[in-house]
């Protein structure tokens, strides 16, 4: 039998973020390996996994070939862009469980958005309350918040705050993405409806 | 169409454009920078609208939004209820008229674009008049983040309205340089028809912008029409300036009586003349200005009545320029029908007023002083204390993080507000720890001329006759001193008593030009201080804001978010009709061409029980417990126990609150010794873990297991029916799916193609049925892989009707439906999944209650109508009959509840399900359902009505 | 809309947060031992203070951690937050015995 | 469209009848009272009317700490019904309906009920079930009821959205008839004109600051303006009862929490009747004057503050305009926020305390205005007979201890 495909919640929604302009670009994140870590001895698990995992709440720090995010004070996210699912998971799961930690693969619990350009902070304003100038939320800062109605987590990419990330549950990215569409219209001047 | 009263030049207005806009069906001109008062004014109109309750004409009274007078309905570019003309910009094709009280909404829904955004900033200023400017200014300086909004089209406040000069210019000059300046510092933000409306704690300031309502029918589409700003500062500025008071006299409600610095505006900032002939009254020297201003600009100034017996410094400024002075006289009355022809001027000494004369004037420009906004202060909760000098209420006190200045703050005084302005944001900054800035010129302003004291006078003595009853303290309410007075004589002390009473300061001005007044009039009617007569409370928000800028992008699709699975769209193919569980969009049912709801469910019903049918259960709730106490922690949380599960088997698992009653119900799949799956209902799931966090945190710190959301990381897709192991086993060939080998309740791991998948034998329906888990990357190619593999077998689609009928045909509730947090797991017939081996779990002490030992609580039985036709409406009561076979009266005697009720194919007559008083020792009886009318006799059964010995279960 | 100072994100929106009402109200140890009456207190009764009040919350859109705060209901400041693992300085002052509501 | 130039002044307000020329004295209070009524709101005064004039008991002191009925009674939304699920609320609410029905012409005061319905919309399947479940119950239990498919809710009230295209279409809605509203400061005015008439003494400024007990009894009330001796004591006070319960160290499961409404400017007539929405959470009618009045949800903390958080507001805002699309221009004039006592299982608490003379009277949630006149009249019984009256009986402070709860959450409709 052919090899099985993947499917996209956005498919949909493609064209309509292709058509965005370069100020407020909005881009589908391909799909990635994530896990959530929970463990209390950080520095042992940052020793096993061989990456750093940030203590500093609302945070996030490039790991091997994804990112760790803090989530709480016991619990990160980690992903990769060369493990499947599976293979992260396990190296994880080696990792931590002799520590008392514990691992779960959410690689499909949410999907990614990478938001760029000048006005994106605009489009993340209408919906995000929390403080997002580059002086409080530079690259490296991330947060677990409300984008109008649906929780996400947010991560800075630059120090410009013209480059962010934004992780939501997957049954909510139709919703987020109609959202951010919307926000955008008055920066897309070509478009009138 | 001409505008006799337009200025031969100044103002604010641009002269080079004409616009035509419509009002009471008369057509008009204006200028950009009018607003729809001003272009009225101009063309010699100040009718407006007539009374609310009494019917006589209304005018233009004030020149912003305490303006009592001027409300307006708009009809075009779009209806919009009751705004004021004064605060109205002029725009091409405007058609609007005048209101007697009520507005009109549009019958169409409203297309415009609204929407809301956040902004952080350290100082936030509220109004750029001098003082606010003035502080922004230091603000910005210090490279502090700034946000400077202002309800005006353009910044200056008062110096908008006069001739004030600063380092020996035009003072608007500073203003344009000011504002420049402030544009050109990259932190700072500045809004104009920008209004403050509220202000909250932690310095929350939320404030409406009106984005594009200048631009009439020019209005870009893609634009929001009005934005709410959601602006949290850590330092707030209030500089929102002063309105001005009235004096209450007979007749005051004439058109052509107007606030004397509304005139300086309206001439000032419009170029326009409110009148030829004007009196103007006064109790303190800011009205002199007007008076002055107005003579240059060429209006016959009749006198000037200064109800002080000293009367003013500025006396001999007006009689060198030929205007009369009355000191220690008021103005009593007005003469005229729709418009005022005479002011009826008195002597006034010690609260007497002398014989009457009547001069003639078009216009009656009016100052009792000068009431400090102190709105927003007030709304953050600040003590305003009254002060006997300028009769008014002030700020009591310093607040944290929230400053008063200018003349919010009584500083009336240009010089005065620029250098309060710039202490006041010196001090935010100093308090936020931001150095403040080393270059931070104040501009020269001219030395003030010492004001001669004003004088309170809340009211002069009715000597028309009219007993009060034509003095208005609440022109929007029709509210007079008679009014007032009869409040009090009715026993009423608290100005909150009386406001209501009077119905003073309910009206669209909420009060701005009345409040203050009724404290006044009040306290002298009661012979007490003003300070303990106090205001009513000041509410947000400051001016009226639409219910739709509220609302703003959270309409249509954006009101709430909608769930869907990954399978969606494949749904929308295949012609599912959708139900809302929660916010998630689950279908209910596929019918067919031609096909209604029933005969769909009856095909569906028939797949699954006689073939195979497939379900996207994905909605269902899962969480990962992972860790050495994982068990512990479930057996403290279901009512059955967790802890003796094996690994790769399943359990259904029931879920209590403290307070016995069932919340949610599941299986539970034991992974690993320490980790386990759980399934919780599509609206439980979120509720189910936070319960699990809040005692493993809170309670239960100690025990070592995390618990983590995986509702999206699988989908789960039931394959149900006796033909759904031939399916399972085709798509899956390297798993036995042999009875023996995959027992039910056990789960089995799997790949397809590579992709791990897991398989295990639960079943809602009672029938032979394998759940199929898949991470949702591939649960449309899996979905269709099922579909294929099943096709010999009519593998059938079905939604959740279908899942409901097959679950109640087997006695499986759904929490939620057939429960509604009154019923217990035994109540629902399932005492079995109640441990009695564990010492306690959530909920067991309360199943010891006396009201759970009542032999007649409700329980859950099956109802079968014998007629054999009707389908119970679900929700339908259930009663007994009198021996007689007669309903008796009521109150009626109820027994309970229809839960679910449906159609059954596998029956082949209705059925329901109900919660029964004492249900289950009622089986074999017959009770009533009343429907439409009728008593439909039904037979109470067993819950469970299709194979009750589960033999299919196994195929 | 308060700014709610969440132990671990720091001040946040109100709307992040869940209440969940009176803090320090342990659950029975032995639940089977106690009355009735008892039984009814810990599942229905909470304190209902006006002024200082211990209490607790969730940052439930945020980092999903418990924790406890003492906040003045009549103005609704917030005078501290503190971790579950915290000491409470306050818990037992703000603890009042009471008399039973047997009639 | 445009009506053009004004017409003959429209004169809205003019049908709201002027208040008496007088209404009530401010005495100083007496040493004792046979009955002192704890709370001079809608519930204190009914309960004062009815002592007089149902049972002749007239040395009585209504205590109240602010103004008159300027605490709930002068912040709620006015919606009376009786279409509750139980049996034991449908009993008090109706029988408080039937009195809001003759309450005019016993109070000779114009009160202003316009029995205009009230609709409660379902916009899930599950709505559908419990509408119809509440629509049967209330007909067996004599409470006018019916059940409405969506194009029937249009006939009730046009501007409602009932396209199928909206987030939560209106499946239906119950409706019953006889409910409506009515004007609280008139309300609360009439019973206290009425209560000063037969010599009831209503003392304003005179806050409770303790009491003063003899084992089982309470004495005695001290207040700011004094002690003052009590045969029996009734606690009315809504949202402050825990203060006072407190001072007796008498424990009640009710938290107060901040519930807030608001008005809109004046309105031509748009809206004939009650809207009520669980899922889409809004409460919406038009009063006399023409503003329309709608009621927030309960903000989620315990708070005094008489105010609420603004995004309640405007999560209403959005509700509205979603349900009804012609609101979007209508202006927010004033909001405001009350105090409302929730106890666990949504219904009130009325009736004997661990006190042998003192009588309790909380609990009401957002349900306080409609019962007034039906607790009025129960208390008053109550107090006077030392016996609970039958309406008020199940509610009794020892249900939580039995478990017998009359739970209003799962299967009411919006709880206002």
């Amino acid at each position: 039998m052919a090899e099985l495909l993947r499917t996209h919640p956005l498919e949909a929604w493609s064209t309509a973020l292709e058509r965005l302009p370069d100020t407020v670009g909005i881009t589908v994140e391909p799909f990635v390996a994530m896990a959530v870590v929970r463990l209390g001895a950080v520095g042992a698990a940052s020793e096993a996994l061989g990456a750093g995992l940030p203590t500093t709440p609302n945070t996030w720090v490039p790991a091997g070939s994804g990112r760790a995010v803090w989530l709480g004070p016991d619990e990160w996210l980690l992903s990769s862009t060369t493990d499947t699912p599976e293979e992260l998971e396990a190296r994880i799961r080696a990792a931590v469980v002799p520590l008392g930690g514990s691992v779960t693969d959410v690689s499909a619990q949410r999907i990614g958005l990478r938001l760029t350009g000048e006005r994106v902070r605009d489009v993340l304003a209408k919906g995000c309350s929390i403080d997002l100038h580059p002086r409080v939320f530079g690259r490296g800062s991330s947060a677990q918040t409300l984008l109008g109605q649906a929780g996400v987590v947010l991560m800075a990419l630059s120090d410009a705050g013209d480059d962010f990330v934004v992780l939501v549950r997957s049954s909510f990215a139709g919703y987020l993405a109609d959202w951010l569409l919307d926000a955008a219209l008055e920066f897309t001047p070509t478009h009138d409806s | 169409m001409t505008s006799p009263f337009r200025t031969a030049e100044g103002g604010r207005i641009d002269r080079a454009t004409t616009l035509e806009f419509t009002f009471d069906g008369q057509t008009h001109t204006g200028h950009p920078g009018d607003t729809l008062a001003s272009a009225l004014l101009a063309a010699g109109r100040h009718q407006v609208a007539t009374s609310i309750k009494l019917g006589p004409p209304r005018g233009i009274a004030a020149a912003w939004a305490e303006d009592p007078g001027g409300l307006v309905q708009i009809e075009e570019p779009f209806p919009e209820p009751m705004l004021l003309a004064t605060t109205v910009e002029l725009h091409d094709g405007l058609v609007a008229h005048g209101l007697p009280g009520q507005g009109r909404l549009a019958e169409i829904s409203d297309s415009a674009r609204y929407d809301a955004v956040h902004h952080h900033v350290d100082v936030l200023v509220v109004g750029a008049g001098p003082a606010g400017l003035a502080a922004a200014l230091t603000a910005a300086r210090s490279g502090a983040r700034v946000a400077l909004v202002d309800d005006q089209s353009e910044a200056g406040g008062s110096l908008l309205s006069g001739t004030d000069r600063l380092d020996g210019g035009p003072a608007l000059e500073w203003v344009a340089a000011a504002v420049a300046e402030l544009a050109g510092h990259p932190e700072v933000l500045h809004l104009q028809r920008t209004t403050a409306f509220g202000s909250y704690d932690d310095g929350f300031v939320l404030a409406l912008e009106r984005r594009t309502d200048h631009l009439g029918t020019a209005a870009p589409k893609h634009v929001s029409r009005q934005r709410v700003w959601r602006l949290r500062a850590r330092s707030v500025v209030v500089a929102t300036g002063a309105h001005e008071r009235p004096v209450v006299f007979s007749d005051n409600d004439r058109p052509g009586t107007m606030l004397a610095g509304a005139a300086r505006t309206f001439l000032h900032r419009y170029g326009v003349l409110p009148g030829r002939q004007a009196v103007v009254f006064t109790t303190n020297d800011s009205a002199y200005d007007a008076a002055l201003d107005l003579h240059r600009a060429g209006v016959r100034v009749q006198a000037v009545v200064d109800a002080r017996p000293a009367g003013s410094p500025r006396r001999e400024e007006c009689e060198r320029a030929g205007i009369r002075v009355l000191s220690g006289a008021v103005v009593t009355g007005t003469q005229g029908v729709e418009r005022i022809t005479h002011a009826r001027v008195a002597a006034f000494a010690d609260g007497e007023v002398g014989a009457v004369s009547a001069i003639a004037c078009d216009v009656l420009l009016v100052s009792g002083g000068w009431n400090p906004a102190v709105h927003l202060f007030s709304q953050a909760r600040g003590r305003l204390r009254y002060d006997e000098a300028l009769g008014a209420f002030l700020p009591a006190e310093e607040l944290d993080g929230l400053s008063v200045t200018g003349a919010a703050a009584g500083v009336f005084d240009l010089a005065g507000c620029l250098t309060d302005g710039q202490r006041v944001a010196r001090a935010a900054l100093t308090a936020l720890a931001v150095p403040p800035p080393g270059e931070d010129r104040l501009p020269t302003a001219p030395e003030p001329v010492a004001p001669a004291a004003p004088l309170v006078l809340w009211r002069v003595p009715d000597t028309s006759g009219a007993g009060g009853h034509t003095s208005f303290v609440d022109l929007q309410r029709d509210a007079t001193v008679a009014d007032i007075e009869r409040a009090v004589g009715a026993g009423l002390r608290s100005i909150e008593h009386i406001k209501r009473y009077t119905t003073i300061g309910t009206a669209h001005d909420q009060g701005k030009t009345s409040g203050v007044l009724t404290s006044g009039i009040t306290a002298e009617l009661l012979g007490v201080p003003v300070q303990a007569t106090g205001t009513t409370t000041f509410r947000p928000p400051y001016t009226p804001v639409a219910f739709a800028a509220l609302a703003g992008r959270d309409r249509g699709r954006l009101f709430d978010p909608e769930r869907v699975t990954s399978l969606h769209d494949w749904h929308v193919a295949a012609g599912a009709v959708f139900e809302d569980v929660g916010q998630w969009k689950r279908p209910r049912h596929y019918p067919r061409p031609g096909e209604d709801m029933e005969a769909a469910v009856l095909r569906e019903c028939a797949a699954a029980r006689t073939g195979v049918g497939l379900l996207d259960g994905s909605t269902l709730g899962k969480i990962d417990v992972q860790g050495p106490d994982a068990a512990v922690l479930l057996d403290r949380l279901y009512t059955n126990l967790m802890s003796s599960l094996k690994v790769g088997s399943v359990r259904y698992g029931v879920m209590c609150g403290v307070d016995g009653m069932v919340i949610d119900d599941g299986t539970v799949l034991r992974l690993a010794e320490d980790r386990f799956l759980l399934l919780t209902t599509t609206g439980g799931a979120a509720k189910v873990l936070d319960w699990m966090e809040e005692w493993a945190q809170t309670e239960w710190p100690d025990l070592r297991v995390h618990c983590t959301s995986v509702t999206e990381q699988w989908n789960t897709f039931p394959v149900v029916g006796p033909r759904s192991r031939d399916v399972i086993g085709a798509v899956f060939p390297q798993v036995d799916v042999a009875n023996e080998a995959f027992p039910f309740m056990t789960w089995r791991d799997a790949t397809l193609d590579g992709v791990p998948v897991r398989l295990a034998r639960i079943s809602f329906s009672g029938e032979l049925a394998f759940e199929v888990y898949v991470n949702p990357w591939y649960g449309v190619a899996v979905w269709e892989r099922l579909l294929e593999a099943g096709r010999p077998y009519g593998i059938t689609p079905y939604g959740t009707e279908t899942m409901h009928v097959l679950r109640a045909e087997k006695g499986y509730p759904i929490i939620g439906q057939d429960t509604d947090g009154t019923v217990t797991p035994h109540d629902l017939g399932m005492a079995w999944a109640v441990s009695k081996k564990k010492p306690d779990f959530v909920g067991k002490r309360s199943f010891a209650r006396q009201a759970n030992q009542d032999p007649l609580r409700k329980q859950l039985v099956g109802l079968l109508p014998v007629d054999r036709r009707t389908v119970l409406p679900e929700g339908s009561q259930i009663v007994e009959l009198h021996a007689d076979g007669q309903l008796p009266p009521p109150p009626v005697p109820m027994l309970g509840h229809v839960t679910s009720s449906y159609r059954s194919a596998e029956l082949a007559r209705p059925f329901a399900l109900a919660l029964v008083k004492g249900g289950r020792s009622r089986i074999g009886d017959t009770v009533h359902v009343p429907v439409d009318g009728t008593l439909v006799p039904v037979e109470v059964t067993g819950s469970v009505l299709v194979d009750p010995e589960g033999a299919r279960r196994d195929g | 809309m308060q700014l709610i100072e969440c132990p671990w994100c720091g001040p946040r929106e109100e709307v992040e947060f869940h209440y969940g009402g009176q803090a320090h109200v342990p659950y029975p140890d032995h639940p089977a031992e106690v009355s009735d009456e008892e039984w009814a207190h810990y599942v229905f009764f909470r304190d209902n203070t006006k002024g200082r009040f211990a209490e607790r919350w969730c940052h439930s859109a945020g980092c999903r951690r418990w924790f406890n705060a003492i906040r003045d209901t009549a103005t609704y400041r917030f005078e501290s937050v503190h971790r579950l693992d915290a000491p409470q300085p306050h818990a037992t002052e703000l603890a009042r015995s009471r008399r039973s509501t047997a009639p | 469209m445009s009506p053009g130039p004004s017409h003959a002044p429209r004169t809205p307000g003019a049908d709201l009848p002027e208040h008496p020329d007088f209404l009530w004295r401010d005495p100083e209070p007496k040493r004792s009272y046979d009955v002192v009524i704890v709370g001079g709101g809608g519930h204190g005064l009914a309960t004062a009317h009815y002592l007089a004039k149902n049972h002749g008991i007239t040395n009585v002191a209504v205590l109240e700490k602010g103004w008159l009925a300027g605490g709930n009674m002068a912040r709620n939304t006015t919606i009376i019904r009786s279409n509750y699920l139980w049996d034991e609320s449908s009993a008090i609410y109706e029988q408080s309906l039937k009195l809001w029905e003759g309450l005019e012409e016993d109070l000779g005061y114009p009160i202003l009920f316009s029995q205009r319905g009230v609709l409660n919309l379902a916009h899930t399947l599950q709505d559908v079930r419990d509408s119809v479940r509440r629509v049967e119950a209330n007909k067996l239990n004599g409470v006018d009821a019916e059940w409405l498919e969506p194009d029937e809710v249009r006939r009730v009230c046009p501007i409602v959205n009932t396209s199928t295209d909206i987030r939560y279409p209106v499946l239906g809605a119950t409706y019953q008839p006889r409910a409506g509203i009515a004007k609280h400061d008139y309300v609360a005015w009439g019973f206290a004109r009425r209560a000063h008439e037969a010599g009831i003494d209503l003392i304003q400024d005179c806050e409770v600051t303790g009491f003063a007990t003899d084992g089982n009894r309470v004495t005695g009330v001290q207040t700011t303006r004094g002690t003052i001796a009590a045969g029996t004591v009734a606690l009315c006070a809504a949202g402050q009862t825990s203060v006072l319960t407190d001072m007796l160290g008498i424990r009640v499961p009710v938290q107060s929490h901040p519930l807030q409404a608001l008005v809109s400017e004046l309105l031509e007539p748009v809206h004939p009747t009650v809207v009520m929405s669980n899922a889409v959470h809004v409460y919406v009618s038009q009063a006399h004057k023409g503003e329309l009045v709608m009621g927030a949800g309960v903000d989620s903390y315990n708070g005094y503050g008489q105010r609420g958080a603004f995004h309640v507001i405007e999560r209403q805002m959005a509700a509205a305009v979603e349900l009804f699309p012609v609101f979007a221009r209508a202006h927010l004039l004033r909001t405001w926020a009350g105090i409302v006592d929730t106890s666990p299982d949504a219904s009130p608490i009325v009736g004997r305390t661990p006190y042998d003379n003192v009588y309790l009277n909380c609990g009401w949630g957002t349900g306080g205005f409609k019962a007034t006149p039906g607790v009025g009249w129960a208390l008053a019984h109550t107090i006077a007979h030392g016996e609970p009256h039958a309406n008020v009986a199940p509610f009794t402070l020892d249900r939580f201890v039995t478990g017998a709860l009359v739970d209003e959450h799962g299967a009411a409709a919006v709880a206002h």
